[in-house]
């Protein structure tokens, strides 16, 4: 049984009292859903290739908040495994914007366009 | 203060005067202070150029205005900018334009946020931040973006060559300055900046240039790789006059160059400010004259302050320094071509702080605890320092490979008991 | 009772005097007028000084348990309640009877009146806009005084347009008769005269409709209209049949004698009894009548009953399913909502006082007047057909062009709101989105007839920019759109009339949801409607008013209209804004006609998970927070699109109708509800009639071919099952299979990248919502 | 009635930037400008890392992150940005089915999040009395391998190797796929 939890807490108060997980991960959710739309509208190589940057940050975010001793105390905190995968996606995301750049430029080289939908040669 | 507004309510909340007065008031003294620091520290620094360009060339600079030595040049040459026309190309993004002086000035601001003026158990600091080092270089990185932006709206061709410039350049140098900043950390311990400059505490023999040969070196990689990250002479590619009319900034005018101008020297400030408290000492003197006259926080509230301001002088003249070694250098070196530029970073300084990087370490196993290349011991004090900031936990501010292997065989015995 | 019978005294006067009343009938208009302002003004002073002085209002603070019943003379005195079954008793209300038709066994046909706050308001609220519609139409009829009228959408076989008379008093005399019969089905006393003044504003609304005879599309959509009405009519019939044979009256009311003692039980009494805490219980009468029907023994007394068997029940039902049906028909609610729409072929005061403000609420009015019959069951029933229409009518209200045909969507949509509140328990809710709902489509319906006489178009693609040229409609139709989408302070107590009746539906919406975790459906539907809402609104608006002229010539000519036709809209612009803030009272007035035995939380009896949650509930803060958020991000969100698509052109409307083809068409062709119907029941109709007729002829001659070819295909049969289909299609069917499925397959491989993003966000959306429905429903809770 | 607690208020503040300017960078049609929109969202989801304790990968991110991946990116704009590229019209269409799915989404993630009730942020008083944690070393020692802080759970040395060796796999592979093309002329001499 799924339910909004009733809790006026949720809406008001904001600024007196403490944010927990769920507020992260709504800005999370946030930035995932920017990104993933970024990537699915933007006919720019390079917006897709922002678009990847918000999705992971909006990830990132979620490990922060899940390791945060200070949104939530109960036994199940990540605690610093959320920081250490939160540097690795960074890391990984460097790595991911090296090579999709390199990618776009050779694109960009071969096919003087930088149009994704342009690059539908895989189509079965 | 009237009753009403301890009463004040706004939306269920509680608007308790006295508290958001604190907090609006405690930013704003620091956020008044590192402001008044970049614009009359650029002030002084235009004035500083002129004169020390003018000496180098064999002339003598600034003469007339307000006195002498023409100390009021620059406070003029500011009123000229503030009356110029503010122009804007046609063809420019306009609010990219607008918005990309404030970027890198904003940007170069922030990075002061977490430069310690002072250190010791009370800290002149506006942001003390855990890790310091990394926000100070990350928030100087970002100063590229407004040269970038700057150069993009301009909607010139002079302005795009020259923010391309800069970003290869600055992308490519901050390999080679994170590496030499790592090698301070490594020795101190720790990432935070008051921890780092404190380890230097007493004579100049503790100051980390002097640890070892490779740390010396360092110090002179990482000077050359700040003069590139803030687009000075010989690197100042991005700005050539004699090839790209003047790069990034072709288009601006009046108060939005000004601002351009100030980020610059205020970068110039930080990074030097930053080598002197990774490898200069920071806040320490030469000769610990706080130390040496009692100017400590122990010993009352006034003496300590003393040393504070002293040590807070000591700093800014230790990156006046810096600031004035690289017009010194602007003004005698030629500009390096691009290709120059890059194989300087990719062929000279990385593999440089590499092998530094390596080396330090190396020295540091086989030498820990030892100062001044080696030959003497670092106080004790220090290691209490560096240990107290580092959280009070149970780790040695230098891992030893003993150390480890004894930390890990707990740690493994441990997890072989819960096993079990 | 007198403003009952004004506007039946001018009808009469018109039919027999018309034609002499001043030049082409001009009098008879204001005659009309005058009758109907009569009727309104003594109705607010049956309100406000007859009823008001007598019946003191709830107070306003909720969780009162009871409404307060001051009067002396109430029908029934509260008390005998139980701590444990909170439940209200029935409000206080005039009942009798003026005049017996005749009496069948114990049942007896009067002419009677029944009156209470809703009668009262409902009252005030036809009179206000009946009146206001018709000064409107004094402005707006003005062509057909001129003699003879030319009608340019009726092209004779010659060529030339139609000439005929001008029928101006005819359309007053239709007029006032609707307003009788309409004011007949409020103050009714019992079903059967309900039933009588039901076909009467059906006649009304047939004539109006078919005002334009010589048009084609006026007169089918008026035949349309009368015929799906009869469908709806035969499922009151029967639940009207059903009630009659079991409880045996039809009264609403107990009848008195001057002494204050009952003589008759009426039917809410006989069905909520005080003795059972007026909670609703089969009487011995219907339990016996249903086991008579189904051969089951009746069990006597309903208290020991198991679970499953619930006698009565199923007979309750099926009157109440049966009475709804009638509701169905009237207020155009799902699947029988075809006839609206098309009923906007009548003028265009008619489409506002008959077709959205009134007779279409009449409706949602009976069921508010029925509540006490209808179980929980019934109830869901009711509200999962409001649910249903309202998302129905707003998705084809997004595609619709022809300005009234929006707004005619729209108010299904609103009447499916109602509906759904109903449903849900919100009665007060409901009755109060019907009053509000009145004002602002009323509105919405003069400002777009107003439009409508200035560019002599419908079409909404042949407008826009008329902002500039008929300010006052413009503005006052901004003031309607803001107020049919809820517009308001959230969390605050102030907004447009709109806000409140609109928040209250969701509360209550959010409310069940939370007391009925497998009915979520419930509470996202009016969510999403309200969204749906504000965008089709505002997309009207800016098509109409905003932007650029798109037909410079109809710009050219488009004026304001005269001022008997904008002092009607501003007047009701005032109450669309303003009928809903808490200091009229509305909510309380009609607090104090909620029917008996309709406060408390009540349960299933056939579906025991059924809870309908008591409306106080809804208002508990932990409800009310969200659902008013919700409701205002929603709105807020239709309102953007629309802004972002049709008044600052970032998305090209053209271009989202390229990509959303098939679902614009499945829009555009109204869920291709009339083909479904025409195939559903006229071609069997037909079909039907040629295979009787087939079957005259050729029945011996194709038995006796047919034998003979059965003969021969059955060797070829047994030729090509084995040698060919068996043998050679197994191979072929697999490898074709295989073939086929990979070109499926090839399709969804299209090198797009953008669409592959698409693909993974729609599949995590479905998993999660597949995940979602698996707990809820397969897990044992 | 309480006085404002600060970190939220930060929280609104930064997350509050961090989500405005996201939807930028998704509403811009400006490669540019998305670009500028993208180096302000995340930097203030550093900020709002910071706010979470996690002082060190807020820097990080705004270094490697901000300072680098989008030095970077926005290199490869200039590179290409060629008039036509800049600002590219995308169909309504796809607008519209991005939003939906998008909004539906957002919904179901949001949905998720605040139906757990253990996420909903804890006390007042808990959460001040947690002492300043640092995380430097920690982590540090994490990625060597030794957990300080929690000696139960798995230090992190294998797969930081890996990343390191990745990272250089892909440094290397990136400089082979965007090398310039060498005219044929140069081999030959």
């Amino acid at each position: 049984m799924i339910n909004l939890p009733a809790n006026p807490m949720l809406f008001a108060n904001l600024l007196t009292e403490p944010v927990g997980v769920a507020h992260y991960v709504t800005v999370g959710a946030v930035l995932f859903v920017c990104g993933a739309l970024c990537m699915a509208t933007k006919r720019n190589a390079l917006g897709v290739l922002m678009g990847i940057e918000l999705v992971l940050n909006g990830a990132n975010l979620n490990f922060i908040a899940f390791g945060s001793p200070y949104l939530r105390s109960d036994a199940h905190n990540l605690g610093l495994d959320g920081q250490l995968m939160a540097l690795f996606v960074i890391v990984l995301a460097a790595a991911e914007a090296a090579v999709a750049l390199a990618i776009a430029l050779n694109f960009y080289n071969n096919h003087d366009s930088i149009d994704v939908d342009r690059a539908a040669q895989l189509r079965g | 203060m009237a009753p009403f507004l301890l009463e004040l309510e706004l939306f269920g909340i509680r608007l308790c005067p006295w508290t958001w007065l604190a907090y609006t008031l405690a930013g704003l003294v620091h956020i008044a202070l590192i402001l008044n620091l970049v614009a009359v520290g650029a002030l002084i620094f235009i004035w500083l150029e002129r004169k020390i360009s003018g000496r180098i060339q064999d002339r003598l600079g600034p003469t007339r205005v307000g006195g002498k030595f023409g100390w009021l040049q620059t406070l003029a040459d500011g009123i000229k900018l503030l009356t110029k026309e503010d122009l804007m190309p046609e063809q420019a993004d306009g609010f990219l334009f607008k918005i990309a002086p404030y970027v890198s000035f904003c940007a170069s601001i922030g990075a002061f946020i977490a430069i310690p003026f002072a250190g010791g158990a009370y800290p002149w600091i506006s942001q003390h931040l855990n890790a310091g080092v990394f926000f100070v270089l990350a928030v100087l990185g970002l100063e590229v973006f407004g040269v970038i932006l700057a150069g993009y709206s301009s909607a010139s061709k002079w302005s795009l060559f020259g923010a391309m410039r800069e970003a290869a350049q600055v992308v490519s140098y901050e390999v080679p300055l994170g590496m030499c900043i790592v090698v301070p950390v490594l020795i101190a311990g720790s990432l935070d900046l008051v921890v780092i400059g404190d380890r230097q505490a007493g004579w100049f023999t503790n100051w980390l240039i002097f640890h070892d040969p490779f740390t010396f070196i360092t110090f002179w990689v990482y000077f050359t790789c700040a003069i590139a990250s803030v687009n000075r002479a010989p690197f100042d590619l991005a700005e050539a006059e004699s090839e790209l009319v003047a790069g990034f900034h072709t288009e601006y005018s009046g108060l939005r160059w000004s601002f351009f101008f100030m980020a610059e020297y205020g970068s110039m400030l930080s990074v030097s400010m930053l080598a002197a408290i990774l490898f200069l000492g920071g806040w320490h003197g030469p000769i610990p004259v706080a130390d040496l006259l009692g100017l400590q926080p122990e010993n009352g509230f006034a003496l300590g302050y003393l040393g504070q301001l002293l040590g807070a002088t000591n700093v800014i003249l230790k990156g006046t320094i810096g600031v004035c070694v690289m017009m010194w250098v602007r003004w005698t070196l030629p500009r390096l071509r691009i290709d120059q530029v890059m194989t300087t970073c990719l062929k000279y300084c990385t593999p440089i702080a590499a092998v530094m990087f390596l080396g330090a370490t190396v020295w540091l196993f086989n030498w820990p605890g030892k100062n001044f290349f080696g030959l003497l011991d670092v106080p004790a004090a220090v290691y209490e320092i560096s240990d107290g900031a580092s959280g009070g936990e149970q780790i040695p501010s230098v891992v030893t490979p003993a150390d480890r292997v004894a930390f890990e065989a707990s740690t493994e015995t441990k997890n072989k008991r819960e096993n079990l | 009772m007198t403003a009952w019978l004004v506007p039946l005294a001018s009808f009469v006067l018109i039919v027999l005097f018309g034609k002499f009343m001043g030049p082409h009938g001009k009098g008879a208009g204001y005659l009309s007028v005058l009758a109907i302002v009569t009727s309104a003004i003594l109705s607010l002073i049956a309100l406000f000084g007859v009823w008001l002085p007598n019946h003191e209002l709830p107070t306003p603070t909720h969780h009162t348990g009871e409404p307060a019943s001051a009067g002396g003379d109430t029908k029934t005195s509260a008390g005998g309640e139980h701590a444990e079954h909170p439940n209200n008793a029935p409000p206080s209300a005039y009942f009798g009877n003026w005049y017996s038709l005749g009496e069948f066994g114990k049942l007896k046909l009067t002419i009677g009146y029944y009156i209470d706050s809703l009668t009262l308001g409902m009252f005030c609220m036809v009179g206000i806009i009946a009146s206001c519609v018709h000064f409107y139409a004094l402005g707006y009829m003005h062509d057909e005084l001129h003699e003879p009228f030319v009608d340019h959408e009726v092209t004779l076989t010659s060529g030339e347009h139609l000439h005929r008379k001008g029928r101006f008093y005819r359309f007053f005399q239709y007029l006032s008769l609707f307003c009788f019969s309409m004011f007949g089905i409020v103050i009714s006393g019992n079903l059967a005269m309900v039933f009588v003044f039901w076909e009467l504003v059906g006649i009304c609304s047939y004539f109006l409709i078919g005002f334009y005879i010589e048009r084609h599309s006026a007169s089918t959509a008026a035949n349309k209209a009368f015929i799906v009405n009869r469908v709806g009519d035969f499922g009151m019939l029967i639940g009207m049949m059903a009630l009659w044979s079991s409880v045996g009256t039809f009264a609403f009311g107990d009848l008195k004698n001057k002494e204050g003692d009952v003589v008759e039980v009426g039917l809410f009494s006989q069905l909520r009894t005080e003795e059972n805490h007026y909670h609703l219980a089969p009487t011995q009468e219907i339990i016996a009548e249903e086991s008579r029907m189904t051969g089951e023994p009746a069990s006597a007394g309903g208290a020991t009953e198991s679970p499953t068997n619930k006698p009565g029940q199923w007979l309750l039902l099926i009157a109440g399913v049966g009475i709804f049906c009638g509701c169905v028909g009237k207020s155009a609610q799902f699947p029988l909502h075809v006839w609206l729409p098309d009923a906007m072929e009548g003028p265009t005061p008619v489409s506002a006082l008959v077709h959205s403000a009134t007779m279409v609420a009449a409706g949602v009015y009976l069921v508010g007047r029925f509540y006490p019959v209808f179980t929980p069951e019934t109830l869901l029933v009711i509200a999962y057909i409001g649910c249903i229409t309202l998302l129905i009518a707003a998705t084809i209200a997004i595609t619709a062009t022809d300005i009234k045909r929006v707004l005619a969507y729209s108010t299904v949509s609103q009447l499916g709101y109602m509906m759904l509140s109903l449903g849900l328990g919100g009665w007060v809710a409901g009755m109060f989105h019907l009053i509000t709902h009145a004002f602002f489509k009323g509105l919405l319906f003069l400002c777009s007839g107003s439009v409508i006489h200035a560019v002599h178009t419908n079409d909404m693609t042949q407008m826009g920019g008329l902002r500039k040229k008929m300010p006052i409609t413009a503005y006052t139709m901004l003031v309607g759109c803001l107020a049919i989408i809820g517009a308001g302070i959230p969390l605050s107590n102030f907004g447009l009339s709109g806000y409140y009746s609109k928040d209250a539906i969701i509360e209550q919406a959010w409310s069940f949801a939370n007391a009925n975790p497998q009915h979520q459906i419930l509470k996202w539907a009016p969510i999403a409607g309200a969204m749906i809402t504000a965008f089709y609104m505002f997309r009207l608006w800016y098509l109409t008013f905003a932007g650029k002229p798109r037909d410079q010539h109809r710009f050219d000519h488009a004026h304001e209209s005269p001022r008997v036709m904008t002092t009607p809209l501003i007047v009701l612009a005032i109450f669309a804004v303003a009928i809903g803030w808490p200091i009229f009272h509305v909510t309380d007035l009609l607090e104090q006609g909620r029917p008996v035995g309709t406060q408390a939380t009540t349960h299933g009896e056939l579906l025991t998970a059924l809870v309908i949650p008591d409306e106080h509930l809804s208002h508990e803060p932990a409800i009310k927070t969200p659902a008013g958020i919700a409701a205002f991000c929603t709105a807020a969100a239709g309102l953007l699109l629309a802004t972002v698509i049709y008044l600052w052109r970032m998305l090209n409307p053209d271009e989202l109708k390229q990509s959303f083809k098939p679902v614009h068409a499945f829009l555009w062709n109204k869920w291709y509800f009339d083909e479904l119907y025409h195939y559903l029941f006229v071609l069997p109709t037909k079909g039907i009639a040629s295979i009787a007729s087939w079957f005259d002829r050729g029945i011996i001659d194709s038995i006796l071919h047919g034998s003979a070819a059965i003969c021969r295909t059955g060797s070829k049969v047994v030729d090509s099952l084995f040698d060919q289909t068996m043998v050679d299609g197994t191979v072929d069917t697999f490898a074709s299979g295989t073939w086929n499925f990979g070109l499926w397959l090839r399709r969804l491989q299209t090198g797009s990248l953008r669409q592959y993003v698409m693909f993974i966000v729609v599949g995590t959306v479905l998993l999660f919502v597949m995940i979602t429905f698996a707990q809820s429903y397969l897990t044992p809770s | 009635m309480d006085a404002i607690y600060w970190p939220s208020f930060f929280f609104l503040l930064f997350g509050g930037l961090a989500c405005a300017f996201a939807v930028a960078v998704l509403l811009s049609s400006n490669i540019v400008r998305m670009a500028f929109y993208l180096v302000l969202s995340l930097a203030a989801t550093a900020g709002l890392m910071f706010l979470a304790g996690a002082e060190f990968v807020g820097a990080m991110q705004l270094m490697i992150y901000v300072g680098g991946t989008l030095v970077l990116l926005i290199f490869g704009v200039m590179l290409t940005s060629q008039e036509r590229f800049v600002e590219m019209h995308t169909w309504a269409g796809d607008w519209v089915k991005g939003f939906l799915a998008g909004g539906a989404l957002l919904f179901v993630l949001i949905y998720a999040a605040f139906s757990i009730p253990a996420w909903r942020g804890i006390e007042r008083a808990t959460v001040e009395a947690i002492p300043a944690q640092k995380s430097v070393t920690p982590i540090a020692m994490g990625l060597l391998g030794a957990r300080t802080d929690a000696p139960d759970r798995s230090g992190y040395l294998l797969p930081f190797e890996i990343v390191s060796v990745h990272l250089l796999v892909v440094l290397v592979g990136a400089a082979y796929l965007a090398r310039a093309k060498r005219s044929r002329e140069s081999k030959i001499v």
